[in-house]
């Protein structure tokens, strides 16, 4: 902690604010799934934003990315707009998805982000696919896939890293270690607890990172790309973190102790940031006051128009199901 | 009270009714294990296992990882191996991820085998909509399974059943498959402390009638009483039956209540197309063609994966007012 | 006519037939590959893309490892990043292994993101019995797909649909399942060397008859052509229809032909209990309920795991002989 | 090939006796098949006989079997009466599993063999359970399993591997690799061609053997069996082979060199060991003449039986869907 923060002072600012807007947005979203306002699962990323908007520094707008049922801070990190998004998990059809996907799935063409995904590891395939389909185009993209440390267990987990690395894809793997699946820690799920031992012994370049810090995420995240445009298939990175909140609105927390999670909410990455930042004299308290500000009036707009909102028509219920057009291009 | 809570008798809900029987069997019997993701330490993603844990410890309450195709496939070979598994999969949606453990194995290794293997296995699923959860946690498939031979499916309603068809089920010699629907868990009624085991094989008859026969099952029974309940003070008497079991189905339950009701109309939160309701109509049109005033009908949800927004899932889903006017038509229509 | 051969046209196969649709659609758009366990350098396990690997290279039929469900999954990703993937997968038995991603991702994400994305994918399987390839490799399990709303089930029949199919089905923005029977791969045959294209929204009348509809499609349909053809000596004029098209049904000319003969037998190879027949019987009884003459009527496969000695076998499968006897009892019954 | 077989006499020609057992029966089969008297998918073991052969050695009656549709060597290594497995690929009553199985399904309660399984890797899941129960019960058995190197790639093995080591359950995996999965050369499907270093990364034993060498493959199993009787945990053990047939009767090899398969073919199993045994003085022709009339009977035997096998009766088709039982005990 000692050495200058090596980028910045505009960087640092961005990063910072890209990790409040999540943390004050998910704070709202708290607050409106206790006022009924939001519904369904809610599942909170608070203590893991750095990992989002470390990542999303180092994709490019020609990149995909596709994330989990805790997605809300990929997204604004990606690029939705925050009322777009408040909009979908009040269901309605000024939401991103028309308030057909809610919080779990959360889409957006224009950002190329690809959902939003509510089956446990089951989005993997899916980069694994998009990255095919950029290799057979000679398209030099990466694409990011975002998942938590419970998947690893899963078949797909094992079947996609597996294809990915035999065929040299263009596939950025991203797991999320926040130390438990719902109430299940790593050690009662993996028999290989270091996930990304785990994912090298596959063939593919694997790093672990601190993920309660954004440069480290960032950094890593660069190289990662780097590496991936270059050529050289797919990247395995595992962020070490952790949720601050119950694992949805439902989990009364009875499989960790209140100590473990205090321990954890020290190394809150926005107050580690921002520390760092102001002892390095970067950025005053002003910034982030200004910061906050602007979050807060972000929200804001973000509610309103969530509230002014329409009902999507009942009587288009069918729509979406197949394509409209008679064919496609 | 609190003793009547444990046994999941008196006053008490579907979710503590399964658990209470989850329990029983557990204490009756030390080849019954529960086993799937969170059952433990967490509670159940339903909340339905909780304190099952700290009584019976993590051997017996065992939580797994995310691996719904091995664990549902150590319970099909636990239960080669003499145990009675319980496997608890989160949510039928999931279990996508191990059926082909339970089509191609749980279903068919007895006969495969020529006889010489039975699979002692019974395996529970959340099910059903409404809880505004979105298209990959809201689905009834109970349809897919219920049309494969070698595994029985039922899917209790009441609490009586929640409570009482574990017990059956786990003395069944081949794999049961229990339904149950999400909607359902915090429902609150009375059992009477000496309720037992539930008959899993026969369909019930819950409210008599002889204008019109409503069958359904699962989640869909409460709207079906709300409807026949109304119909009645518009003067149409109408028999409402309870699957219960899905496969096999009790045809002579059905057959007996259409022939002296002669109208039949179908409710089955699953989608239209292939539903069970179509094999419902089916056998109806096969039997008792002759014994009918009206088309058949059903209520089915709407073909779309289920919206996330409130109003829109519940376009989607089966409504009292639906069941209500389509039973209506029944009787509208051109009368020859 | 070896350039006919090629074509898949002239004296063909049913396996040539889908042979050559493929690569034809591989010659014309450079988006479409082939992808899926040993369709390279092995041929296909039942030889259907064999030469196409010499022909297209690596790349362009891509071996997989025993991986289905990322490879199904990722042939959904490279749908959705502009590729037009035709995705084999051996044996619908097999499916279920990847059933997870077709019914959580190819057939919701549309829906789920509000329109914002589509797939336009094609994943053809082999389904059926009839080989003593036994209870794990012979199911006909279209049915559990032709329940899914957001994806479209085709079954072609004919070597004209096996040609024509695959390319509409390419142009469809949608996921397209296409179930090959495997009974039918050796099946031969002429096919026009101007034949195109196929309609996979419309069923077909493959024989017209005035007294009865026989419904039907896949590998049964030439059981059912023959029952057609003793049943007319016998003086019962069946009309027969063949699907084609399982999800969605072709309603209009169902109802049609039935509302004309007024009976109808739906032949199908699924077992019978949540079949597709039954969605057909329903949706008869639904809507022809008062033009029919006598109860609607099935011939599926017993319930049971396919067993592999042939006799055994035979004895689960519908048989022509089946067919004429039940569409007999259709007249021979009570006739009010 | 200097050392003296470490071996009785008495054993060595069980263990010739055992993999010419499973060759000659097989290459009749081949003969019944193209006589059309066994039909279905046909797949031999030829080549890889000594896997079988050495494994059971290591097993004991209260211990399980589980093997993939390529398993009439096992079956028969395992104590499966060669009539009872001939008359069930016939089709017959007599069959193990009174003609409903086939060859890809044999089944037997007496020898606890858990089948015959056609779903590459499905078969692995049982004998995690069968070792569950095991282990509840506090019964100190293994719990073998077959499959090829083609399942590595497969999820259900991963999910498989992950919770046997997980909850130390007494499985032994057993992976058969002859380097080819239909068409598809290992390195054509594993981005880690090392199957034995694959299965370590979860933290099991694991050990890689020559499957040509019945001796070395009864040793290993032997070790695995105590380390697992031992309450060690699973234990992998990867069998480098190769299958000197096709596939299955349908396939034409276009995938594979002759001269590749030649080179095998020097390898074999049961010439590599009746040599070694003659050069050590431990056998003489005259047992191997009297071993190929004794197995030559057995097999003449055996098709007779299968030959005058009776049909079940049509009527019985719904039996053995459901237990006939009311309960079962
Ligand atoms: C296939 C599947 N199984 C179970 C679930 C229920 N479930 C939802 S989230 C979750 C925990 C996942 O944990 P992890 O992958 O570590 O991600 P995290 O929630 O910690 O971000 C579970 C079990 C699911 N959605 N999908
Ligand atoms: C899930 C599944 N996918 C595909 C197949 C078709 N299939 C049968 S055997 C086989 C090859 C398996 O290879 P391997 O595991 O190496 O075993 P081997 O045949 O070499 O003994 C394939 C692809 C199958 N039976 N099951
Ligand atoms: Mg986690
Ligand atoms: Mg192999």
């Amino acid at each position: 902690m000692t050495t200058v923060t090596p980028i910045s002072q505009a960087h640092a600012l961005e990063l910072l604010q890209g990790m409040v807007r999540i943390r004050r947005f998910e704070e709202k979203c708290a607050e409106l799934y206790s006022a009924m306002k939001i519904r369904g699962f809610l599942h909170l990323y608070i203590g893991e934003e750095a990992i989002a908007v470390g990542v999303m520094q180092a994709l490019r707008p020609e990149d995909s990315v596709a994330a989990t049922y805790r997605e809300h801070g990929h997204a604004l990190a990606r690029g939705l707009s925050m009322g777009s998004v408040m909009a979908e998990m009040y269901g309605k059809l000024e939401g991103c998805c028309r308030g057909r996907g809610g919080s779990m799935h959360l889409f957006d063409a224009a950002t190329r982000f690809f959902g939003g995904s509510a089956i446990v590891a089951g989005g993997i395939p899916l980069s694994v696919g998009l990255a095919l389909a950029d290799k057979m185009q000679e398209r030099a993209n990466v694409n990011a896939c975002f998942f938590g440390e419970g998947a690893a267990a899963e078949g797909e987990f094992h079947e996609s890293i597996n294809l990915a690395t035999l065929w040299k894809l263009p596939v950025l793997f991203l797991c999320e270690n926040n130390r438990y699946a719902m109430g299940t820690a790593l050690e009662r799920s993996e028999s290989e607890t270091d996930i990304h031992l785990k994912a090298q012994s596959y063939g593919l370049k694997s790093e672990v990172v601190d993920g309660m810090d954004v440069i480290a995420v960032e950094q890593a995240a660069q190289r990662a790309c780097d590496a991936i445009r270059n050529g050289e298939g797919p990247y395995f990175l595992e962020f070490t973190t952790y949720r601050f909140r119950p694992h949805s609105m439902f989990d009364p927390e009875l499989y960790r102790e209140k100590a473990e999670v205090q321990a954890w909410k020290e190394k809150d990455p926005i107050k580690l940031f921002s520390q760092k930042l102001l002892a390095d004299g970067l950025i005053s308290d002003t910034d982030i006051s200004r910061i906050e500000a602007k979050v807060q009036d972000e929200i804001t707009a973000a509610v309103e128009y969530a509230e002014a909102g329409q009902w999507e028509a009942v009587e288009d219920l069918q729509r979406y199901v197949y394509s409209e057009r008679g064919h496609h291009e | 009270m609190s003793n009547q809570r444990e046994s999941g008798t008196g006053e008490t809900t579907y979710r503590e009714a399964i658990r209470a029987a989850i329990r029983e069997a557990m204490l009756e019997d030390p080849r019954v294990f529960l086993m799937g993701e969170d059952v433990g330490r967490y509670g159940g993603c339903y909340a339905v296992s909780k304190g099952l844990y700290e009584e019976f410890g993590p051997e017996r309450v065992r939580d797994t990882p995310l691996s719904e195709s091995v664990f549902v496939g150590a319970g099909i070979g636990a239960a080669l191996g003499g145990m009675r598994p319980i496997v608890e999969v989160m949510s039928i949606n999931f279990s996508l991820l191990c059926m082909d453990q339970i089509v191609n194995n749980a279903a068919t290794i007895q006969h495969m085998s020529g006889g010489q293997f039975n699979i002692p296995l019974v395996i529970r699923m959340a099910t059903g909509a409404g809880l505004q959860l979105a298209a990959q946690h809201s689905h009834s498939l109970e349809v897919l399974y219920a049309h494969i031979p070698g595994i029985r499916v039922v899917a209790p309603a009441t609490l009586e059943d929640a409570r009482g068809m574990l017990a059956t089920a786990l003395e069944d010699p081949d794999p049961v498959l229990i339904f149950e629907h999400a909607g359902l868990y915090n429902r609150p009624g009375q059992i009477a402390a000496d309720a037992g085991a539930v008959d899993i094989d026969r369909a019930v008859v819950r409210r008599k009638g002889e204008d019109v026969t409503l069958i359904t099952y699962g989640g869909s029974l409460y709207k079906t009483l709300d409807a026949a309940a109304a119909l009645a003070e518009q003067g149409i008497h109408a028999e409402v039956i309870d699957l219960r079991s899905l496969r096999p189905l009790d045809e002579a339950t059905l057959l007996d209540s259409v022939r002296r009701t002669q109208r039949a109309v179908v409710v089955d939160e699953g989608w239209r197309s292939g539903s069970l309701a179509a094999e419902v109509m089916a056998r109806i049109s096969e039997q008792a063609f002759y014994d009918l005033d009206a088309p058949l009908a059903r209520v089915c949800s709407e073909e779309v994966p289920i919206p996330y927004a409130k109003h829109m899932e519940q376009a989607a889903l089966p409504q009292t007012e639906t069941i209500i006017n389509t039973v209506k038509k029944c009787f509208g229509d051109r009368n020859d």
